[in-house]
């Protein structure tokens, strides 16, 4: 039982890493209908540009803060540059392009920063907490707090703002949207911006735990990609199931069956969910308009 | 039209000027300096043009300069083939140093003793060297002798149960392999067997495992890079209070910086002499050569020695000291090969070598240092 | 003589949204039917049902007296059910030869290692099918433009290419969504000539079109949908009279098709 | 002269007329390496081009092909030629297999199913080292080839032997796939790319289709692989990882998709490119991902396609 409990905290601070990566695809794919594989990217400037920003000296929150806004920023460029010119590419084009965007935010990073591999001290201390037979680390805590209030910010600001109804408005029919007279252009730098800023969120809050350099993006954005594919593209609520879900899959395969083959766990339920519901867990059903 | 002209001359110069460099001594080298074994080999490519640096600095090898071809194969066998092929056949060089991993060494080695070129690898699988083959080398230890140095210590603790956590990556992989095939002969049982993935963010499953398997008496973790620095936390957070081992591929202060100095407290590795340079006795053999290099590479990079830059580091003058000794500086690949395998008492940061026609590693198990992690520093283990 | 297409029931539900209930017609072998109704009224909704896209949820489809209901649009064209497409279905990046070279696929087909080799099997079939395309191709006045893509085509010579394409299965039944749509007057005259003249040559044709005059002139029988349900069914002339079709107009679209109904 | 002849006859020139430009041995490698690429993208014009299905995981037929060439010889006693058939029989099964539940998805589902299946080949070629070696990789038998010639009095290198074969095997490779373009099964490949609705009621059976291709790619993909390893003489998991995957698709659709001539020449840059970028060294991931990226967004067809359309001024149209 307390191993139980220990497998699902470890997997819980795992898919919460998850969850918000995919709700980083979420938010690019509802205004773009793009999938943006340099998502893994925005994680690792978070943690790469807080580990930097600390080590020249900065106090924590304002380093994390910095990384963030650089990473937002980071953002805000890949769209106007690599996203909006491609606008009605097919998707393959499009995978090629965020790749590209991937490798060369990876190679500019470890020219910018380094090559080794970073890590900065847990926002509260690194005793572990004692909790019914299983250790947790503070930091975990962190995670776990991060993401959801992530999502609660998002989900307010989706359904209490005008600017959030907007996005949505968007997602939904861009044609109508700009037809009312919101500026789709403004809503694609923003969920770019957004999406981007999460991703650094995900990577201030866990680089602690995992630790980052300059390559672990492509890992990660893959890891995310499978979680927003597995929730169904789409739908944040999708993001935080699908990103829970593989991240407790993988923590419980680990433990209770083979940590060799845990990661192939999530690929073959991928595969099945797909099969049996081709949109994914909660992803919207299409009917072909012909 | 003129510009054009003098360009076409000026590029014409520069294709003259090639041949005229001829007079240098070509050495290739082919690393996996981005990759996932990037953070081995970025500081074995940093290595190489330092040291070529002060080589040519100090007036070259037989009054020729130095010419460092150096190529970044990501860790790619496939591709570490390509460039062993380019540097053999286009770039001409006399002798390859290279392969970060022992898949790139493996796919060198194949080129180099197809063209008898020599070659001396930086990686620790034992299939590179054995059998021997005549043109490779290499410099690190086997990851079996890494085993065999920590069974050995198991075994003068009397430790006899083990679990083991290794990473899949190449290194971890054929770390626990050898570990698993030489245990028996130390009466070493391995009772859990787990493992993660290179990218991984998390084993805390794979060591409550380990922790409820009953009897064990220390845990060994084979791996390099970030998996071992988080198996080490992950082992603290779980309390887990026995002896922990690791491999000779986090031996650098950046393993005990990541772990945090108090979670790798008491870690065992078995390292070489450059982590406890300071701690060498006056009159260590290796002393002067561990000092020398480490001051000039944190002097240059402003970042701490691994051992895996000392591999680079003895690869190369193991190279120059065979290239003195044959006296050529256009010297014959056999010739070249011959006076490598006649290396003796080489004086490297990671042991002493002595090559001969049946061993192409010409390291002992005493090159190995046993190491304690102590207050955040090295310890060697009496 | 008995119906070709039987349509018996049939409705279909989105999400709850009844969107055609309780359909029933038929249509003989070279008659041709005009599903008429406003915007919205479910006619490409009831003609996506009969050619397989959408699963009814309740009623049945028979094809010469055999049950098709929801059978893969694949088999279906196998019995002899061909049609086009309301928002055009063209392949883009083919020549309109090749647009129609599709379809004779069932008869063409000589298996994929064939056709990798290349060998003489495969090459005689491309070659027939390309001759009776060209043909087709001729008989819907395209065939200078037979070797240009069909994305550099304008929008009434690609409703035509559909109608080519849809004949080259050599249906027994054509169902066609609003061909007219879009044609200026001489191409539609073009069209109700074809459909005609197809019609003439056995083929039974269920037909979706805004152009009332052209329906009022070729349909043999009127079915009138609103809000998914069948409201009238008759001979043109009995239809255009009937209060509830009239209403129906009136509600959602105004006087100029009723104008057309009437004219 | 038919497009497809003419497509060949270039192919067939530019093989055998390079070697004459090559200012040393090295470039054989190249060369082989090249038409390696471009055996595994052509598959992918057939996939991708044709059918317009997209996968991110064929680099894990490579993956098969490549270690049933290492394996069978061993554990079956197989010759080497043989061991290439064995690889793209259990290809085109495992193709057949997993092919028909998840053709059924469409864009980016289609793509992680994909690229789950690619992750998984490499996933047990990398775990399963008792037989495949692991990460390390595995050492692959001699092809033969070269020792055959020379009983027969015809010494060749290494690198010129490879150069000629997979030479060879890539103009075969192109052959199938022109074949393919304007027969029955190309046509209807093509039309539910277009359109998969209106290829249906046109009798297609679409998902038989999709399935031929998909079948058909992972063999291609599993001779690249096959030829690789023979080449090599050693093969890692590396052949089978989703990078391989990624860069077969670029390859594809940077050089054009649409056309065999294309994807090849796209092959040849982006095997190229990095051997050039080893000047720029630190900078060449970021050359690689700008290529990437300007590539898709200013010429969207592809490099050969834009550049032809260049050439050929307005008149193409």
């Amino acid at each position: 039982m307390a191993d139980l409990l220990q497998f699902l905290m470890s997997g819980l601070t795992v898919g919460a890493v998850y969850a918000l990566l995919a709700l980083g695809f979420t938010i690019i794919f509802n205004a773009s209908g793009v999938v943006n594989f340099a998502q893994g990217e925005f994680v690792m400037l978070g943690g790469m540009g807080t580990a930097f920003a600390i080590a020249a000296g900065l106090p924590v929150p304002l380093a994390a803060l910095l990384a963030i806004l650089g990473t937002a920023a980071v953002g805000v460029a890949l769209n106007r540059l690599a996203i909006a010119p491609a606008r009605g590419a097919p998707v393959v084009s499009l995978i090629i392009i965020t790749i590209g965007a991937a490798i060369f935010l990876q190679g500019a990073a470890g020219l910018l920063f380094d090559k080794q591999i970073h890590r900065y001290p847990g926002f509260s201390g690194e005793a572990p907490l004692r909790l019914a037979g299983a250790t947790l680390l503070p930091q975990s805590l962190w995670v776990m707090a991060g993401a959801a209030l992530t999502f609660a910010a998002l989900w307010l600001f989706f359904t209490r703002t005008l600017t959030g109804k907007a996005v949505l408005a968007t997602a939904n029919n861009p044609l109508a949207a700009s037809l009312v007279g919101i500026n789709t252009k403004a809503i694609m730098a923003l969920s770019f911006g957004l999406s981007a800023a999460i991703g650094a969120v995900a990577g201030v809050l866990v680089t602690p735990i995992t630790m980052t350099a300059y390559n672990t993006g492509v890992a990660l954005a893959l890891s995310g990609f499978a979680a927003a594919m597995l929730g169904g593209l789409g739908n944040p609520l999708g993001a935080l199931a699908g990103g829970l879900l593989l991240g407790v899959l993988e923590a419980l395969t680990a433990g209770y069956v083979s940590s060799q083959y845990k990661d192939a766990v999530s690929f073959i339920l991928i595969i099945l969910v797909l099969a049996l519901m081709p949109q994914g867990l909660l992803g919207r059903k299409t009917t072909d308009r012909v | 039209m003129n510009t054009h002209k003098t360009l076409a001359l000026a590029a014409l110069l520069a294709a003259l000027g090639a041949p005229a460099a001829l007079a240098q001594i070509r050495i290739g080298a082919t690393l996996a300096e981005t990759g996932p074994a990037g953070a081995l080999g970025d500081p074995e490519a940093r290595t190489l043009r330092l040291l070529v640096e002060q080589i040519n600095a100090a007036g070259g090898v037989l009054g020729e300069p130095l010419e460092l071809v150096l190529y970044d194969d990501g860790g790619d066998p496939n591709n570490a083939r390509t460039f062993a092929t380019r540097l053999v056949e286009h770039d001409e060089v006399v002798a390859i140093i290279g392969g970060t991993t022992t898949g790139t060494s493996l796919a060198i080695r194949s080129v180099a003793e197809e063209e008898e070129i020599p070659f001396i690898s930086l990686a620790g699988g034992i299939e590179i060297i054995d059998p021997v083959q005549p043109f490779t080398f290499k410099t690190p230890h086997t990851d079996r002798m890494a085993c065999e140095k920590i069974f050995e210590d198991m075994q003068a603790q009397g430790i006899a149960r083990i679990g083991m956590i290794s990473g899949t990556d190449g290194f971890g992989a054929s770390m626990r392999t050898q570990c698993l095939s030489v245990a028996e002969a130390y009466g070493i049982t391995v009772a859990a067997d787990e493992s993660y993935a290179p990218g991984d963010a998390d084993m805390v499953p794979q060591l409550t495992n380990i922790r409820n398997t009953e009897g064990l008496q220390a845990v060994l973790n084979p791996g390099f890079g970030a998996g071992p620095a988080i198996v080490t936390r992950n082992y603290r957070q779980l309390g887990i209070d026995l002896p922990l081992y690791q491999s000779h591929g986090v031996a650098g202060q950046a393993f005990i910086d990541l772990s945090g100095a108090e979670n790798a407290e008491g870690v065992r590795l078995p390292g070489t002499a450059l982590l406890i340079a300071d701690q060498l006795a006056g009159d260590d053999a290796q002393r002067e050569a561990v000092v020398a290099y480490r001051d000039a590479y944190v002097g240059r990079y402003n970042e701490p020695v691994s051992t895996f830059g000392g591999y680079a580091h003895d690869a190369l003058a193991i190279l120059v000291d065979a290239l003195t000794r044959n006296g050529e500086a256009d010297p014959d690949p056999v010739d070249l090969r011959e006076a490598i395998e006649a290396t003796s008492g080489l004086v490297g940061t990671t042991g002493i070598y002595s090559f001969s026609a049946e061993d192409h590693l010409g390291l002992d198990l005493s090159a190995f240092r046993l190491l304690e992690i102590r207050n955040g520093g090295w310890t060697p283990v009496q | 003589m008995s119906a070709l297409l039987e349509i018996d029931g049939l409705g279909i539900a989105f999400g709850g949204i009844t969107a055609v209930d309780d359909v029933s017609f038929a249509v003989r072998a070279g008659e041709i039917v005009s599903v008429i109704g406003p915007n919205g009224a479910g006619k490409t909704t009831l003609f996506n049902m009969i050619s397989g896209l959408y699963r009814p949820s309740q009623g049945k489809v028979r094809l010469e007296g055999a049950e098709i209901t929801a059978m893969e649009p694949h088999l279906l064209a196998r019995r002899g059910l061909s049609r086009t497409f309301q928002n055009l279905q063209v392949f883009g990046e083919m020549t309109l030869l090749e647009n129609v070279m599709v379809g004779h696929h069932l008869r063409e087909k000589a298996g994929v290692l064939s056709d990798l080799l290349g060998l003489p099997a495969s090459r005689q079939k491309t070659r027939a099918s390309a001759e009776s395309a060209l043909a087709l191709l001729a008989r819907v006045g395209l065939e200078k433009a037979a070797y240009r893509a069909a994305r550099t085509m304008s929008y009434g010579a690609l409703k035509r290419l559909e109608i080519a394409r849809a004949l080259a299965l050599a249906p027994k039944i054509l169902l066609l969504d609003e061909p007219a749509a879009g044609c200026n007057a001489v191409e539609t005259e073009e069209i109700d000539r074809l459909i005609a003249e197809i019609a003439r040559a056995g083929v039974a044709i269920l037909l979706v079109e805004h152009d009332m005059k052209l329906v009022m002139k070729i349909s043999a029988h009127l079915v009138v949908l609103d809000h998914g349900r069948k409201i009238a069914e008759g001979a043109p002339a009995e239809v255009a009279r009937d209060p509830q079709v009239i209403a129906a107009y009136l509600g959602q679209h105004g006087q100029e098709q009723v104008l057309h109904a009437e004219g | 002269m038919k497009p497809k002849h003419l497509s060949l006859l270039v192919l067939t020139l530019l093989v055998v007329a390079a070697p004459f430009f090559f200012p040393s041995g090295f470039y054989y490698r190249i060369g082989a390496l090249i038409f390696i690429n471009a055996i595994a993208v052509t598959g992918l014009v057939i996939l991708i081009g044709y059918a317009g299905q997209i996968s991110l995981g064929h680099a894990g037929f490579a993956g098969i092909g490549a270690y049933a060439c290492a394996l069978a010889p061993e554990h079956l006693g197989l010759p080497p030629v043989a061991a290439i058939l064995l690889g793209t029989a259990l290809s085109a099964a495992l193709a057949w297999l997993v092919g028909k539940p998840i053709l059924r998805l469409h864009g980016y589902y289609l793509g992680v199913a994909t690229l789950g299946l690619g992750i998984l080949i490499s996933m047990v070629l990398s775990n399963e080292a008792q037989w495949t070696g692991g990460p390390d990789g595995i050492a692959v038998p001699d092809l033969g080839l070269r020792g055959l010639l020379r009983d027969l009095g015809w010494r060749i290198g290494a690198g010129e032997l490879w150069y000629g074969l997979a030479g060879t095997v890539m103009i075969l490779g192109a052959w199938l796939a022109l074949n393919l373009f304007d027969s029955p099964t190309g046509r209807a490949l093509r039309a539910l790319h277009g359109s998969e609705v209106a290829a249906r009621t046109m009798g297609i059976d679409v998902a038989r289709h999709k399935l031929h291709a998909f079948v058909v790619s992972a063999v291609y993909a599993s001779v690249s692989g096959s030829l690789l390893a023979l080449m090599n003489r050693l093969i890692t998991p590396d052949v089978a990882g989703f990078m391989h995957s990624v860069q077969m698709v670029t390859m594809a659709v940077l050089g054009g998709v649409g056309s065999v001539l294309g994807a090849i020449f796209g092959a040849t840059i982006l095997t190229a490119l990095p051997q050039l970028l080893t000047v720029f060294h630190q900078y060449e991931h970021m050359v690689l991902g700008l290529v990437m990226i300007l590539v898709m967004i200013f010429l969207p067809d592809g490099l050969l396609p834009s550049l032809m359309k260049r050439l050929r001024g307005r008149d193409g149209e």
